[in-house]
């Protein structure tokens, strides 16, 4: 059966622009960018232009622009980087109880190692409170951390009121806008953003690469330690043909992005009406007001996530229950259980998101295939009163 | 990640669905998921002669369930006892180790029914109760 | 005019099996392997049987095999990864003063937070003493790093002898074999090494991908939290398509290894030969009788190595002089520094080094070239008694 994927905030096929652009990386130019010779130039060319074309995108300037192997590694580095370089300030760090793994595991780390971390708590809709974030702040706090666009419900963080408090008490302020790059604009001449990690995969370029934006001025301790690369901020071989990919991605999406934006805001509403109506009783987790236009978190009463999940996989549907990096795990949503959802509706939640490639006969389709499986688990499962 | 055991049980799960008169339901669930099992027992003569289930939980726990179902239907109560997780993710050519914990529920719903029709609580009428 | 590649060691160009495997994971297959649907599962199988190929090619276990973007990191987290481990025991480490800059800034890290670091000097060489290993062995010794080949000279050091030293020690023992994988014969299970840097291209792989032997039982801490990938080891959306490709080079290499390492051996001879009989004063620098198959480094009396470099460029021969990580800073090459080559010799030193894809034709078609380069930067420059 011909598959419908619907999970594109796990990964997105790569562009088709890409998949051209990427290819001569991979064949004749195939230099190391750190060599003085004809090869090594003309791949070192190449990560130029593309560094100019992510930075566009973004509104940065490219020696802002910093390529990491993903967007975990960009992460890992914005924090546990600007934590070195700031130590001498203070060992506190804001951050939200909704951020992506890559975030709140470098935070455990920084606090198994004597450093202290706020975690912000969001209410039902999963957002967060600026009052808290305010109260938060202690003489020691040198890093504030909110994601733009949180990965399982889409919702959007309020990133330039959260950069306006930063700002004013001097904070430095990073965010993570993996799940927001190519979605949403962003743009950092407005907001007043230190450090923004982003990640290719997510965009239609390949897994493997992704960037961090340093604005300039902003002190980091490099987190790869080695070879002179990115100005000494990040050692080890350039990934050219994934460097390449990831610039003519956002070359790509620049002039498009308002319009995909609407396209995919308008496909959504289909979907979620759709559903409605075949499912009246489904619950949609998350502030739809102040969400991407292309995730649709859903709980369906009486069927668990992973059951659902593999109901839909087998008539050629591919959904996410959860962030892709925890539906090997058997533990609930730590977003969900953050945003207070009870129980029964914790554990029966699936994720559809949306890409560049997603057709509205893609969307039809889904909704012509998704009641019956539905209704198989539903009638499985225990009556509702017991 | 499933077998193909996994995936048929799981797609055309065997036995499901409700009786009218059981000689002894029970419910059981685990709390740390949120998967439930309600289990139906027909029991003549020390043989379970019928099984119907109805479960929430996830591809795991509805084709461990239904496993179970059919390692037991037709059976004696003591064979009944002695159906283990183990036994029924064997039975489906092995689950992933993270999925292992899920084979349990239906285990433990058939064992939890077969001792309380063995051993019926003293207050309540009729068989029926939730367990665990 | 076409290009003779003689800088394997910088980087390789993809192996044409190589190019054929990984094409369709940028294509049709381009799920995400944390994801339970069918796309996501065909993506975990590919990246499990790369694990294998990987394995297979140097004697290990599957599961002993983590996915990382590069040796750069391999080396980062093989060291900074396993001193964290290990702090309760010591924080003394010793290594050699001709390592790549990765594992040699991954000391300075540890040193500027307070652990100890010695480097043991080498000989003329480029041999280290294995009297002077067992010198600096301390009480709160916990790891030792010494490389497999280096990559400038292409010295192979006595690794057996080292890892014996070690295990009789009790202490941890981590090489970079990044230089060694696919050109010597590298058996894990013959060798008590504990820890294995690898890295994709420069053995016909893509970049952007690498990957650490971790020996079963040997603790380490994540050098990149987040996701459950990799057993929790290194998490990170997995380079699904590197991955591909790494296992492919291995496997393709694995059947190939001792008859390439002669054919290369044999080039590398006719190729050093030809040069001699052109210039004679050329000296190569590094012990020829341990050393990798592929890697000559030669100075060029009264020439410096970047216009050497730069006048082969023009003549379409890629070469380098040190090591490609440090061709874009001015400094001499640490590594011909702490053989104590002398002034004149330092400066003007160049690597060849080749592939699995030399030709003989080639090295004809260079030792054509290379001649008439050498000999017009040697009339421009200063009489040798001057
Ligand atoms: C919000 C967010 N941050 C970080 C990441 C990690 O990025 P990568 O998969 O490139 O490591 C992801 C994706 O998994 C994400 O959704
Ligand atoms: C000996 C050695 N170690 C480590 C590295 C770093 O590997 P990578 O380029 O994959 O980061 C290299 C190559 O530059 C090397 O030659
Ligand atoms: S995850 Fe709960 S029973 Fe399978
Ligand atoms: S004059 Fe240019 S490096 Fe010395």
């Amino acid at each position: 059966m011909d598959c419908l994927y619907f999970d594109n905030n796990a990964t997105t096929p790569l562009l088709p622009q890409v998949r051209d652009a990427i290819w001569p990386y991979f064949a004749e130019h195939f230099g190391n960018p750190a060599s003085l010779h004809q090869p090594g130039r003309r791949a070192r060319t190449a990560i130029e232009t593309a560094r100019a074309q992510v930075a566009a995108l973004i509104g940065a300037e490219p020696e802002e622009i910093i390529f990491t192997a993903g967007g975990t590694e960009s992460d890992n580095f914005a924090l546990l980087g600007s934590l070195e370089t700031l130590r001498p300030q203070g060992r506190h760090l804001i951050t939200t109880s909704v951020e992506h793994l890559a975030v709140l595991d470098s935070c455990r780390y920084h606090e198994r190692h004597g450093g202290s971390v706020s975690y912000l708590p969001v209410d039902a809709s999963g957002q967060i409170d600026l009052a808290e974030l305010e109260a938060a702040i202690r003489p020691d706090t040198v890093l504030i951390s909110v994601m733009w666009a949180n990965n399982e419900t889409g919702v959007l963080f309020p990133i330039d009121a959260v950069a306006a408090v930063a700002r004013r008490h001097g904070i430095r302020f990073h965010s993570d806008a993996v799940q927001a790059l190519g979605k949403v604009p962003i743009d950092v001449r407005r907001t007043p953003v230190d450090l923004l990690s982003l990640s290719g995969h997510k965009i239609g370029a390949p897994k493997g690469i992704g960037a961090l934006f340093v604005r300039r001025g902003t002190a980091i301790c490099p987190y790869l330690h080695g070879g002179h690369q990115e100005g000494g901020l990040r050692a080890g071989t350039h990934h050219v043909a994934g460097i390449v990919g990831m610039g003519t991605a956002c070359d790509w999406i620049r002039p498009r992005l308002c319009q995909e934006n609407e396209r995919q805001r308008a496909l959504l509403r289909q979907l979620e009406d759709g559903i409605r109506a075949a499912v009246p009783e489904v619950v949609r987790n998350g502030d739809p007001h102040s969400c991407l236009p292309n995730t649709l978190n859903l709980s369906f009463p009486q069927i668990e996530g992973e059951g659902l999940l593999l109901g839909l996989d087998l008539v050629g549907i591919a959904a996410s229950s959860g962030s892709a990096c925890t539906s090997g795990s058997a533990g609930a949503s730590h977003v969900l259980s953050a945003m207070g959802v009870p129980g029964a509706r914790l554990h029966s939640s699936v994720r559809l998101s949306l890409g560049y490639q997603t057709s509205e006969a893609e969307v039809a389709a889904l909704l012509q295939r998704l009641p019956a499986v539905v209704g198989r688990l539903q009638s499985l499962s225990l009556p509702a009163d017991v | 990640m499933y077998t193909d055991k996994v995936m048929d049980h799981f797609s055309n799960p065997r036995n499901v669905g409700q009786i009218d008169n059981p000689n002894v339901v029970v419910k059981v669930g685990d709390p740390g998921c949120g998967d439930a099992v309600l289990i139906f027992l027909k029991i003549e003569n020390d043989i379970i002669v019928d099984i119907k289930y109805r479960v929430y939980g996830c591809g795991a726990a509805i084709a461990t369930t239904s496993m179970a179902s059919t390692l037991v239907k037709g059976k004696t109560l003591t064979d009944a006892l002695e159906v283990t997780d183990e036994r029924v993710a064997e039975a489906l050519g092995g689950l992933p180790e993270s999925k292992m914990h899920c084979s349990n529920l239906a285990a433990t719903a058939i064992r939890a029914a077969v001792t309380r029709y063995l051993h019926p609580p003293e207050v309540k009428a009729g068989g029926e109760g939730s367990g665990n």
